[in-house]
């Protein structure tokens, strides 16, 4: 069984492009999976087919194997938060959590004890007697994840759910989706700031202009773009040493010298990184230190999207 | 350019800001804190909307208690965090409508108004109504209609909100020639860190209602001389990860970038290690200081 | 296997979560409307300035009560039931949920249906104390109360169906059901107003200025009136239900074209 | 040869020459004029005012036309009494409209800005509240105004031009109408904001103020009803609009009193300014 399953799924909102017939699979476990792309990618289209509020135009989507539009059973398993700063007016937060945690399907003792504990998950046990007015945008962010939370789904979509939030709510909401990703909860973020992503997700989908465009590990999809060669910068007090010894790599493709080290571009980093490590291990070069500059998640985004746009 | 002198600002009984003391210098001023920290209310009366209840504090020259305030508006330049724009007219007329309100006379303000919107790269989507567009674009235009009068000093209040990277990416450039063309201060509020990391000169740390650090972003990092980041080609195993222990200390683990304090400082240890236990390094870069700690150590409590 | 809502309950839910809304100010502002004709009907009465009472009643009721006060109160209250979550984009955060999407227009319908008519009942139940003849009460808390039902689900599937939904509420309440007077016999059968006076057995309201071109009021059994009433709301309420139950509702808050 | 790379602009000398209450007033304005709602009102007010002149002209005609004279005694008994006609310019079928414009129009004044949150941003210039309420007001009490005018000076300059002095349109009625279209355009301009600064959309003022007339109106109504004192119905700020050309012309016997009406118009214009005054203060403004 997958998570997941999407198979030559499209939406098109009458004659719009929301997001090209598009095929992936996402199996069955816990992780956390980065939905990238600039804005009008097709991220919140996907999101929205996802969690069963839009029907897709052509194709299939399943999640647990089954359609999620209007399936109880599919939308007892997850868990959204959407982007932006929604919230019922004139209500208090923890009675919210309450009539939600009613809808999905909990009662009496199990509904205390969840609203419980999505409050402390996301800090706000104390606060949450505050009606959402009351509340700063980030005090309603938060709630708004616990009510995801409430009813420990199987799958937690969110959607840009760092934005709005200060630098240390980011930070404790990444360390809360670690966790749940751990307890075999399989986690959909999608995000503009690819620092964060890169920090929390071990798979990314790329979308591009309705397209997805990549699906993978940064390093994986970094190796398949042979079209750029890896930038890489080697920092030591002999900085000839160092070019004298990459010149000998057959797939070095240029090099330039810096006043106390040298940037590389190879082809096949594969076999580079494992020549330069014995090298440097065998005390044949000394190093200060080992830069790959492209191969974050922010190169391999500008790559994909300059290719392709 | 600022100077605060013991200022304190009150909303009703409650105190928002309390005791500040510091001078900023010229240059891109990254303003860090939690929310509720007090930021909003800096910048009110920063802008002279609200009145300091005790001490003293003057902005460009100008001081903050007298009526002074009230023209030195015209010399400060707003960028709202929210979308600020007037949806039914097209963006050069707003930008020429707010360079007017500025004190700039109808001429000028209309000339200025195509000029920073190129500048902002709106090109002729200036002449549609904003309502069309996207968020990228409405950011520009705010931060247009925030320079058009060529102000001395600029808020920014959140101005890379809800951009995508390359987005971003422009925007903070633009943000850099404010500073380099217009020759303006910035005061750039955000709560993504990496955007404060690479364009601010100085950082100012506020957390509730009271000044925990400001000074200039290399006089606030610290040197962590034996640590190094590490990266690897294929994900380490849980057996490989605690033979980590054998060349140091392992600090974190940020999704397979790990932070290892050496016991020597030579980058030539990991290699060597890696090469025994046979995995291969990507990245072994000297670890320095990240924003994020600067500003946990400021406000000195944990962040999780 | 992971527990389900029905209906039912579903209904409950709502009803409960909401309860604490109608104390808030729509809530205070829906019984206002409906207590202040009366109250200041009675500090009159009590003044004894008012030569007739009995009369006084009864307009209070037909041409206060029956034609204005409660469309009024149909349109404030509909625009806090249903067409509020769209408006605030909160609806999408309960369509992910499992309980069945049909029980959400309902669900926080009936809450602002049962306040409304509390008030109701209590103030036409007090309206003996400027001279309403006892007897006739139950019929006009029954005429009252089912004229709301009805209307409410209309003004909710409007709402629902058309951008401007609301505003065409109003145009059939405030244009169309005063031109029952005028209306030929059958057509009469087309307003809320035909069907209350049916059930509370009185008189349209007659305006001066239209009363030239006035016809003869038809009238519907009593019990044939309670159905009709009753129906039109259940069949709106159900329409509504349909309605969100297919819905192509995305995120933006307005249903997505396509 | 020098490449002129696109810069920023040098920084100006700034001297403001002119009120920012002209410079938001003009903005506000050339809004307003794009509005598609114009035309309609525009031909609305051009059906009125031609009726309006179009009895004007056949009262002459009746007046100097012997063989319509039968006619002219029959006409007499018709039309009304002269005080009443002059007030009839300003009559309840040209003010419904009027108040249906300015409650779309002024309406969206300050709600708009609350809407799309731009008040932040204007008190980040050198304005002040007094600056932002005068400006807003300036539109708000001069449109009403301006649409009163022509209604007030066209037929009195047809009926000076077509009969002198003896005309149907007394020659000192613009003495007494202007005035009254002043104190109209003030009960309509300060209600307006006030409702405008309460609400947060321009579609929820019209609301508010369609709202606020209708319950006044009926509040009025029924408190008249049950006095049998029409005196009453000055709680209603229709009701308060088509009393003042009236009293101002001295029709004898208005249904309205001058002293309810002055009263109800001071609370009223006072009342509603307070309550936009309060909703757009400054220090509220930055979030």
């Amino acid at each position: 069984m997958s998570v997941i399953t999407l198979e030559r799924a499209s939406l098109r909102y009458g004659h719009i492009l929301g997001l090209s017939p598009t095929t992936f699979e996402i199996k069955e476990g816990g992780g956390i999976t980065g939905l990238l792309g600039p804005n009008g990618a097709g991220k919140s289209t996907l999101i929205q087919m996802i969690s069963g509020l839009l029907r897709p135009s052509s194709g299939q989507v399943l999640l647990f194997d089954e359609p999620p539009f209007r399936n109880p059973n599919v939308l007892a398993r997850i868990g959204l938060v959407p982007e932006g700063d929604r919230f019922p007016v004139g209500f208090r937060a923890d009675r919210w959590l309450r009539m939600m945690g009613g809808l999905s399907g909990l009662k009496g003792i199990a509904l205390s004890a969840s609203v419980d504990s999505a409050l402390e998950i996301v800090g706000m046990t104390t606060r949450s007697h505050l009606t959402f007015s009351a509340m700063s945008k980030g005090m309603r962010q938060r709630i708004r994840l616990a009510q995801a939370l409430l009813h420990s789904p199987d799958l937690l979509i969110l959607d840009e759910p760092f934005n709005g939030l200060d630098s240390e709510a980011r930070t404790a909401l990444m360390y809360m989706l670690r966790n749940l990703a751990k307890e075999n909860v399989r986690v959909l973020v999608s995000s503009h700031i690819l620092g964060e992503v890169a920090l929390l997700t071990d798979q990314i989908l790329l979308f591009f202009r309705g397209r997805l465009l990549a699906e993978g590990s940064v390093i994986e999809i970094r190796e398949l773009m042979d079209r750029h060669p890896v930038e890489l910068r080697l920092e030591a007090d002999d900085s000839k040493a160092v070019a004298q010894w990459a010149v000998d790599y057959p797939d070095l493709v240029a090099i330039k010298m810096e006043t106390n080290g040298a940037v590389l571009s190879v082809k096949n980093p594969r076999d580079f990184f494992q020549k330069l490590q014995s090298a440097v291990a065998s005390g044949q070069l000394s190093i200060k230190s080992l830069d790959p500059l492209d191969m974050n998640l922010e190169a391999v985004f500008q790559y994909l999207t300059e290719d392709h746009g | 350019m600022i100077s605060f002198h013991n200022l304190e600002v009150r909303y009703g009984a409650t105190v928002a800001l309390s005791g500040l003391n510091l001078s900023l210098e010229e240059g891109i001023i990254g303003l860090l804190g939690p929310n509720g920290s007090g930021k909003s209310t800096l910048i009110k009366t920063l802008m002279g909307l609200l009145k300091p209840y005790r001490g003293s504090g003057s902005v460009l020259g100008t001081p903050l208690e007298d009526d002074a305030s009230f023209s030195l508006r015209s010399s400060i330049g707003y960028m709202p965090e929210y979308d600020a724009l007037i949806e039914d007219v097209s963006a050069y007329e707003q930008v020429a409508f707010w360079g007017e309100l500025s004190g700039l006379n109808r001429e000028q303000a209309r000339d200025r108004s195509h000029e920073v919107l190129f500048f902002a790269g709106i090109d002729e989507a200036r002449y549609r109504n904003v309502s069309g567009y996207s968020t990228g674009m409405r950011q520009r235009v705010k931060l247009a209609q925030a320079i058009v009068h060529s102000p001395k000093l600029v808020f920014l209040d959140e101005p890379t909100n809800g951009l995508d990277p390359m987005g971003r990416r422009k925007m903070l450039e633009l943000v850099k020639k404010v500073r380099d063309e217009l020759g303006a201060s910035v005061i750039l509020a955000s709560h993504l860190l990496e955007d404060v990391d690479r364009v601010s000169d100085q950082l100012l740390i506020l957390d509730k209602g009271e000044v925990k650090a400001h000074g200039s972003m290399s006089s606030l990092r610290q040197v962590l001389s034996r640590c190094f980041e590490l990266r690897f080609l294929e994900p380490l195993t849980p057996e490989q990860e605690a033979r980590i222990a054998e060349i140091g200390t392992l600090r974190d683990n940020m999704n397979g970038m790990y932070d290892v304090e050496l016991k020597e400082a030579d980058a030539g240890i990991p290699f060597k290690w890696a090469e025994s236990i046979g995995v291969v390094l990507v990245q072994v870069t000297p670890r320095h200081d990240r924003l994020d700690e600067i500003l946990i150590r400021a406000i000195s409590r944990p962040l999780n | 296997m992971r527990n389900i809502p029905s209906f039912v309950e579903t209904i409950c839910i709502l009803f409960r979560g909401y309860l604490p809304r109608v104390f808030k100010a729509r809530g205070w502002v829906l019984a206002f409307i409906i207590m202040v004709p009366f109250v200041i009907v009675h500090i009159f009465v009590i003044l004894g300035v008012v030569p007739n009472p009995a009369r006084l009643a009864l307009e209070l009721y037909h041409n206060g009560y029956a034609s204005v006060v409660i469309p009024v109160i149909a349109l404030v209250s509909a625009s806090a039931c249903i067409s509020e979550d769209i408006e605030q984009r909160t609806l999408p955060l309960m369509l992910v949920r499992p309980a069945p999407a049909w029980a959400l227009p309902i669900g926080k319908g009936l809450l602002w249906f049962s306040w409304c008519s509390t008030w109701l009942l209590i103030v036409v139940t007090l309206m003996q104390l400027v001279g309403m003849e006892v007897t006739t009460i139950p019929r006009k808390i029954i005429a009252l109360v089912f004229t709301l039902w009805a209307q409410l689900g209309l003004v909710s599937l409007l709402g629902l169906i058309f951008k401007r939904g609301i505003l065409w509420a109003g145009i059939v309440l405030f244009l169309w059901d005063p031109l029952v007077t005028l209306l030929p016999g059958t057509m009469q059968r087309l307003t809320f107003s035909h069907y209350l006076q049916s059930l509370a057995g009185g008189q349209y309201s007659i305006n001066n200025m239209n009363s030239l071109l006035a016809q003869a009021q038809i009238s519907t059994p009593f019990w044939l009136a309670a159905t009709v009433l009753i129906a039109v709301g259940a069949l709106a309420w159900a329409l509504c239900g349909i309605k969100v139950m297919n819905m192509q509702i995305g995120l933006s808050g307005r249903e997505s074209e396509g | 040869m020098p490449i002129y790379a696109p810069t920023l602009p040098p920084r100006p000398s700034i001297k403001p020459d002119k009120s920012p209450i002209l410079v938001m007033a003009r903005f506000d304005i050339v809004r307003i004029f794009r509005l598609k709602m114009g035309r309609f009102f525009g031909y609305v007010y051009f059906c009125v005012l031609l009726v309006k002149l179009v009895i004007i002209y056949v009262n002459y005609l009746l007046n100097t036309n012997p063989q319509l004279g039968q006619l002219k005694n029959f006409a007499d008994q018709v039309m009304p009494q002269p005080a009443i006609f002059q007030a009839s310019l300003l009559d309840s079928s040209m003010l419904f409209f009027l108040w249906l414009q300015v409650a779309l129009v002024n309406g969206a004044l300050i709600s708009r800005d609350t809407l799309y949150r731009i008040r932040p941003l204007v008190y980040s210039h050198p304005v002040s509240q007094k600056d932002y309420l005068s400006s807003k007001a300036l539109i708000a009490f001069g449109i009403p105004f301006c649409v009163q005018l022509p209604f007030i000076l066209l037929p009195w300059l047809i009926s000076i031009l077509v009969a002198g002095s003896s005309g149907p349109v007394w020659v000192t009625a613009p003495l007494l109408l202007i005035p009254a279209a002043i104190l109209n355009s003030t009960i309509m301009g300060s209600i307006t904001l006030g409702a405008s600064s309460l609400a947060g959309s321009p579609k929820a003022s019209l609301g508010w103020i369609i709202g606020l007339l209708l319950m006044s109106s009926a509040l009025g109504g029924i408190l008249s009803g049950v006095f049998e004192n029409f005196a009453w119905m000055a709680i209603s700020p229709i009701a308060l609009t088509e009393s003042w050309s009236k009293i101002l012309c001295g029709v004898e016997k208005t249904a309205i009193p001058f002293l309810p009406t002055a009263i109800a118009t001071g609370i009223h214009v006072c009342l509603w300014l307070y309550i936009a005054k309060r909703r757009t203060l400054p220090s509220e403004a930055v979030i």
